[in-house]
């Protein structure tokens, strides 16, 4: 379990070592991005099967917590570092796209977001979230264009404000407390940050992290950097670097916050989020930016799950976040060739039948049609929301509703088109092979996910329960219980 | 008027004054900077948080080992919050000046509008349709009769 | 659009007051002063003879956190690295800046081995006295910084400082990685305490911190080189 | 294997057999027989035509502690059989010459076979559905395959499946949403658990269930007001699709009606649930809703020319009797409007085939553009003959039997107001349908159709043989009504005594065999003096004149366009389009509220959005 910190420093030190790597041989650094991506996903996987249902914590440096920063290894923050680590092999840009800097960066991505999902210190997250924001500054600007530049400065600047933000809050629970290590912090929050100050430090935390979440209304970068950045990189801070602050956001939430409070604010946001995403993206005329509208209301779903407390809300959140870390990169990379006006897209089944078929398959799932994947996570979230029983939580049930019915109305206008004649003025381009190739596995992936529904669903219920299990956590990293002599 | 009263009052009125320049100034470089004093401000509290009334550096001098030590942590805490924030302001000036390099301007307004514009140009789109009717910029071909 | 602009000014002005009367409401309420110190007081108590460094923040950064430390470092290579990919000159453009005057290319000539002296100085007494691999490291980018400041044509060499980075970031790891190998956790500090408060004491320490101080000197000047680059060309 | 397992398998074979092989020559044949084969299953499922007899799927799905699972009733089989019959006859009226026909026109067959099998499929999993998760299931399996059949003709279509897809999103919306509060309330997805939970719930609850479902289903029914999407929808789908879809598939609402709100709400409960301020109840909104749904769009249906449009309003308007008949909730009405779903889909699939007949043959189905061709195309002329006076409701088809019992139910529980309502709805159809058959088949030939053949043998052969069914029905609604009675039963609607020959009670029943065999005595006489006395004389349509000059046939002396000027100068100021004005207010909404979300999104300023969002969080935080 100790070589589970190689998940992170392994593509850290490739990273730093690429450039060097570059001097003697071009292609030992073009292939040593992916190897070793494989390499953790190879780790993770094998202490995914060592793991069980139990819970490790890993203490850097050897100094027992609350001393020293730990690392957190349970299902939840394994499932999403092997996510990160097998993600960003699958969305590496192979043949040399971007060239050498693009390596490094990915490969930055894949050591800070398996970092982000496994840390369990409150200031190691904060440092690990700003690298990674950092990462996807890059990345987005890897085009180089004027618009990609206006757009990561914009980017830029909510993000940094948001995490100004979370440093004040961290500064607010680290003044009450007195530590980091979230697991004591688990310890202390019902007695010392049950008020005031521990819920405005929700508050900074959950604005500051909520702008790579894509959370409304700090989501304003969404559309704008999804059209400007290459579609790869689109997939990758949609599907996966949205997804690891989701989880960070969980934990905050399960961990420190359990205040009904907290959970409130989350729905509203989360409601907020599905209504205007979707709204938005009614009326969008490009490819990318109806995805990204549409990511936003996704995510929307995702946070009003979590803000049902207990494992039915954890269960239906995670549901929804791995159905739409799996559909997401897909969906922008059938959008690489299709990201002009939606308009030029008629026609693109014929060019590119496969691709086609595939967006149609994502589509459905992504609306919630049975017996598709993404049905039974949306079955999932509104159960829970009715067994809450309150108005607002009703409201937000009726919200998704509304929802799904503008989103099944966008995409398949787009879909209708695409199976139109094409028009004799040129057809729509057909698909690169290797976009292809990837989309055509996770669509393979959320077919197999139909057939394998009853053994994932119990996984998944087993992971939300042992996430909203606050005592393993506590047990498992075990902080020494030192206390202020004063 | 305390010590502490004026140390908060310092944070306070950092993050105030980058919070002020992040959303009523519209310009670029000044952003920048706002959100320089924002860090800078959120780095104060947190280092304010360790400060113990009375106590000495947290250094050992001669093997002595003092009676009272303020928290190193948050030091520790603060001393990342800056390289961070120094290599991310390094990152945001390149980006201002490549903003600036292609657009001409340092206004918000202006740019939005103009990236907006590449976005439309670059998927084949006319520009949304808006009550705002945007003044041409400098530089800019003199718009049609109608053109907008 | 003028009556909008100071409509939307007004509400901006309305919630920084807001939030000004928020944030004092909250900050009303820290215990300043009396901290509760969990972690720290147990830092203080157990580090001297955990880490062995006299400086008890140095201890902090690079024992306990030592983790964040690296991943500081990372943020930094990474904003360079993100800066090198927005800023990136196409090959064969000409640089503009005028060539300074005698006084200060003097002045840059003096101050070289000053500034190196005293960047290695500080980065090496780290974990004695206040200062350390970060303090260092930004004045031995300053060292290398003036004579590009002096002498614009010539252009820093961005190979030197892509390879004193990689290397002295991997040599960080490499150390935490060395610990894995003994079969201790990452970045578990080795080579034995040391006497506390002597150059060569606190371990791999040291050797951290110098790691630390070259990436960051290099990252720095690499950093300002491309920065610099890009203001001058045109 | 159970003999549900065989349906379902055999229906899913073929479905994926005109997926693979949908483009070879004999793959319509093939899949009629297909068809056919999945009547033989059905009819080796005989029991519950006639009994309570229940079948069991042995497949069934464990997930989330829930067990999802299939079974057939006799509720289900009569909508089954049904299914099939229509699968059957649309699949047979589309292998011969209509597929050549199709395929030269530049579209592709194994699409449009495979649309059909799914439809299919998928509405024999509705109708197994075991517990509200599968019927769920099954309720989106079958939106999808009619949005597929229904937009794959062409992009006119496609834009109207589109509207329809947005309507039936919304419905499934509102069925998940009820399905979701059934949950909350009974923790299980099971049909058992609603109705045991039923008698504790709050009226409040079961209005808001009630409206959930029936405006769900209503979606699927196309009743008023949610009507709009049907008619075009329908009307562009290629014909053998239209007919199937025509005959069947809204009658999934229905089905799914009876279950969810009559047999597991009951009876008893709607009734008790009074409307606030007024007089009605629930059972008394659902009979005014479906009369309005008669009215409506028969009326629409009188104004249109083209010939598929005015069906498909009339397929709309029908509905409407079948649910009046069900919420009356006697036997006598509910048979009638279970009759009246089996007999309106034997008529309405021959409908469409005719008029897809003369599309075959003329090109188009304009009604200002057609007349005449009864001398050309008499048997199709036969078949829509047939058709339209079942659907008007005479004697001596089969529709007169099911409008006779919904009628004599009117009056009989009393509801005055109801029948004068069904009555004028009745008055609407036999004009419009009088319209279709005289612009089609009556009046002067048009030049360009002088040489215009007969159908071929495969369109004409089912289109006869759904005459025959309708026909036979009517002679021996008995039949039918076997069937029905086993289904009352089994939905604990009151069971109908009947016979052969149709019903009988004190006050005077109603025997179609007596009836009918003196309506072909009294026509055999009439054709016996007709013949016998040889005074008839055939003579050619223009040999005739006008205004003292000679007929020549280029020139045209009967119209068919602005038909029923009179009546529709009448009644046209009651043609407001309120309905599409509400739809595409809802649409213009939409349009404002996305761009305005946009324009959020363009925000110049965006830190601010942070700053309020913090302040008013804090602030809220703060006050609590």
């Amino acid at each position: 379990m100790n070589n589970l910190i190689l998940l992170v420093v392994l593509p850290l030190i490739t990273a730093f070592l690429l450039p060097v790597i570059d001097r003697f041989s071009t292609l030992a650094a073009r292939w040593s991005g992916p190897l070793v991506l494989l390499i953790t996903t190879f780790i993770g996987a094998s202490a995914w099967l060592q793991l069980g249902t139990g819970a490790v914590s890993l203490e850097l440096g050897g100094f027992r917590p609350p001393l020293g920063i730990v690392l957190y290894v349970d299902q939840l923050a394994l499932l999403f570092a092997i996510a990160v680590s097998f993600g960003t092999l699958l969305l590496w840009p192979y043949g040399n796209r971007g060239g050498l800097r693009q390596q490094t960066l990915t490969l930055l991505l894949a050591g800070s977001g398996s970092g982000l999902a496994l840390s369990g210190d409150l200031f190691n997250i904060y440092v690990f979230y700003e690298l990674v924001a950092v990462v996807s500054y890059g990345l987005a600007v890897s085009l180089r264009t004027p618009a990609a530049f206006a757009a990561a400065i914009r980017y830029l600047i909510i993000s940094g404000f948001g995490a100004a933000l979370s440093l004040a809050g961290i500064a607010l629970i680290y003044d009450a407390t007195g530590t980091l290590n979230l697991a004591q912090l688990a310890q202390l929050a019902p007695e010392k940050l049950n008020d005031l100050q521990g819920l405005s430090a929700f508050v900074l935390l959950l604005i500051g992290i909520g702008v790579k979440a894509e959370l409304f209304p700090v989501n304003t970068w969404v559309p704008e950097i999804y059209a400007t950045a290459p579609k790869r990189v689109s997939a990758l801070l949609a599907g996966l670097v949205s997804k690891l602050a989701v989880v960070v956001i969980l934990r905050l939430l399960v961990l420190i916050f359990p205040q009904p409070e907290a959970h409130t604010l989350l729905l509203v946001l989360g409601i907020l989020g599905v209504l205007t995403g979707e709204l938005a993206a009614w009326r969008a005329r490009d490819l990318p930016r109806v995805l990204a509208y549409s990511s936003i209301g996704q995510l929307g779903i995702v946070f009003i799950a979590f803000s049902v407390p207990g494992e039915a809300g954890v269960f239906a959140g995670l549901a929804m976040a791995l159905h739409h870390l799996l559909i997401k990169p897909a969906l922008f990379l059938l959008a690489e060739r299709w990201d002009g006006s939606l308009a030029g897209l008629t026609g693109a089944a014929k060019a590119s039948p496969l691709g086609a078929a595939l967006f149609v398959l994502f589509s459905l799932s992504l609306l919630g049609i049975p017996p598709l994947p993404g049905f039974w996570a949306k079955l999932l979230v509104l159960t829970s929301l009715a067994q809450m029983g309150a108005a607002l939580y009703y409201t937000g049930a009726v919200v998704i509703m509304l929802g799904m019915v503008l989103e099944a109305n966008y995409l398949f206008r787009i879909i209708a088109r695409m199976y139109q004649k094409a028009p004799s003025t040129g057809t729509p381009p057909g698909h690169g092979r290797l976009d292809l190739a990837i989309s055509s596995m996770l669509g393979a992936g959320l077919i197999a996910a139909v057939f394998l529904l009853a053994p994932l669903a119990d996984r998944l219920q087993g992971i939300a329960a042992q996430t909203v299990d606050v005592n393993q956590y506590i047990e498992a990293v075990n902080p020494v219980p030192t206390r202020n002599p004063i | 008027m305390d010590m502490g009263t004026l140390m908060f009052a310092g944070a306070l009125g950092l993050m105030l004054i980058g919070t002020a320049a992040l959303v009523l100034s519209g310009h670029l470089m000044r952003m920048v900077f706002g959100l320089a004093l924002l860090e800078s401000g959120a780095s104060l509290l947190l280092v304010l948080t360790g400060y113990r009334s009375g106590a000495s550096a947290p250094i050992i001098l001669d093997g002595v080992v003092p009676a009272s030590m303020v928290d190193p942590v948050p030091q520790a805490l603060v001393l990342t919050a800056i390289v961070i924030a120094l290599g991310v302001q390094a990152l945001a000036l390149g980006l201002v000046l490549r903003v600036h390099r292609a657009y001409g301007t340092f206004e918000m307004r202006e740019i939005r509008r103009r990236m907006e514009r590449d976005i439309c140009d670059q998927a084949g789109l006319e520009l949304p349709s808006s009550n705002e009717v945007p003044e041409p910029y400098p530089g800019s071909p003199k718009p049609q009769q109608g053109e907008y | 659009m003028r009556q909008y602009n100071s409509m939307r000014r007004l509400t901006s002005l309305l919630f920084l007051a807001g939030l000004g009367l928020l944030l004092a409401a909250i900050l009303q309420r820290l215990n300043f002063g009396q901290p509760p110190m969990i972690v720290g007081d147990a830092i203080n108590a157990a580090a001297p003879a955990q880490v062995g460094a006299a400086n008890l923040v140095t201890s902090v950064v690079l024992a306990y956190r030592g983790f964040d430390t690296l991943l500081e470092l990372t943020i930094l290579f990474t904003a360079a690295t993100a800066a090198g990919l927005a800023l990136g000159r196409e090959p064969g453009d000409r640089l503009a800046d005028p060539e300074a005057g005698p006084i200060v290319r003097a002045g840059a000539d003096l101050f070289f081995p000053l500034l190196l002296v005293v960047g290695l100085y500080i980065i090496f007494h780290g974990h004695l006295t206040p200062g350390g691999g970060f303090q260092g490291g930004v004045i031995l980018a300053a060292a290398f910084f003036m004579p590009q400041l002096a002498r614009p044509a010539s252009r820093l060499e961005h190979r030197m400082t892509t390879l004193i980075e990689g290397l002295a970031g991997a040599t960080f790891i490499l150390i935490g990685l060395l610990a894995l190998f003994e079969g201790e956790a990452f970045l578990t500090p080795l080579l034995g305490v040391g006497t506390l408060g002597t150059l060569l004491s606190a371990g791999t320490l040291p050797m951290l911190y110098l790691a630390v101080g070259l990436k960051v000197g290099a990252e720095l000047a690499g950093l300002l080189a491309s920065l610099a680059e890009m203001g001058a060309e045109e | 294997m159970t003999p549900l397992d065989h349906l379902l398998l055999l229906s899913a074979l073929t479905a994926v057999f005109t997926l693979a092989a949908g483009n070879i020559r004999s793959a319509g044949w093939i899949a009629t027989l297909l068809y056919a084969a999945q009547g033989l299953a059905l009819v080796k499922m005989w029991g519950m035509g006639y009994g309570p007899e229940v079948a069991d799927s042995s497949i069934s799905f464990q997930l989330l502690g829930q067990t999802m699972h299939w079974r057939f009733d006799s509720l289900s089989w009569f909508f089954a059989l049904i299914t099939v019959g229509a699968g059957f006859f649309s699949s047979w009226f589309a292998s011969g010459g209509w597929a050549d026909h199709y395929r030269a026109q530049g579209n592709s067959l194994r699409l449009f076979h495979s649309a059909l099998a799914l439809n299919v499929f998928s509405m024999l999993v509705l109708l197994a559905s075991g517990d509200l998760l599968s019927l769920f299931i099954g309720w989106e399996l079958v939106s999808w395959a009619s949005f597929l059949i229904m937009g794959l003709a062409s992009t006119r279509a496609m834009g109207y499946a589109m509207r329809y897809l947005t309507y039936a999103i919304a419905g499934a919306m509102a069925i998940l949403m009820g399905i979701v509060m059934v949950h909350a309330q009974t923790g299980s997805f099971e049909f058992a658990a609603l109705a045991a939970a039923v008698p504790g719930m709050s009226n409040g609850t079961l209005w808001l269930l009630l409206l959930l479902f029936g405006g769900g289903f209503g979606v699927k029914m196309a009743l008023v007001p949610v009507h709009l999407w049907q008619a075009k929808a329908y009307a562009e789908t290629p014909g053998p699709g239209a007919a199937f879809l025509g005959a069947i598939s809204s009658r999934m609402g229905l089905f799914a009606l009876i279950l969810v709100i009559i047999q597991l709400v009951g009876i008893g409960r709607l009734v008790g649930m009074s409307i606030p301020y007024t007089f009605l109840d629930a059972r008394d909104l659902l009979a005014w809703v479906a009369v309005f749904t008669m009215i409506f769009p028969t009326y629409i249906a009188l104004r249109q020319h083209d010939a598929r449009r005015l069906l498909a309003w009339h397929g709309v308007g029908q509905t409407g009797y079948m649910l009046l008949g069900v919420v009356i909730m006697d036997d006598l009405g509910s048979a009638g409007g279970l009759m009246h779903v089996f007999n309106y889909a034997t008529y309405q699939a021959m409908l469409f085939m005719s008029v897809s007949a003369i599309m075959y043959r003329t090109g188009t189905a304009d009604l200002n553009q057609l007349g005449g061709l009864v001398t050309r195309m008499p048997l199709t002329f036969i078949a829509m003959l047939v058709g339209i006076i079942g659907l008007a409701g005479l004697p001596p088809m089969n529709g007169f039997v099911s409008k006779w019992l919904i009628y004599r139910s009117l009056v009989a529980e009393g509801m005055p107001l109801l029948f004068v309502g069904a009555v004028i709805g009745t008055l609407g159809t036999i004009l419009s349908v009088y319209k279709l058959i005289h612009n089609s088949f009556l009046g002067q030939l048009r030049l360009e159709h002088a040489k215009v053949e007969e159908a071929p043998w495969s369109m004409t052969l089912p289109m006869l043989s759904l005459a025959a069914i309708v026909f036979l029905t009517g002679y021996f609604p008995g039949v039918v009504l076997d069937w029905i009675s086993a289904l009352q039963a089994s939905v604990g609607l009151p069971v109908l005594a009947h016979h052969l020959g149709g019903v009988h009670f004190a006050q005077g029943g109603l025997d179609m065999i007596w009836i009918n065999s003196l309506l072909i005595a009294g026509i055999a006489i009439g054709a016996l003096i007709f013949y016998s006395t040889g005074r008839s004389q055939r003579v050619h349509q223009l040999d005739n004149y006008a205004g003292g000059h000679f007929l020549s046939a280029d020139v045209r002396y009967q119209y068919s366009d602005n038909f029923y000027p009179g009546l529709l100068h009448l009644i046209g100021p009651w043609y407001r389009k309120s309905f599409r004005w509400a739809e595409s207010a809802l649409v213009s909404l939409t349009d404002a509220l996305s761009l305005a979300m946009q324009g959020l999104y363009r925000q110049v300023q965006p830190s601010i959005y942070l700053l309020i969002t913090v302040v008013i969080a804090l602030s809220w935080v703060n006050i609590r």
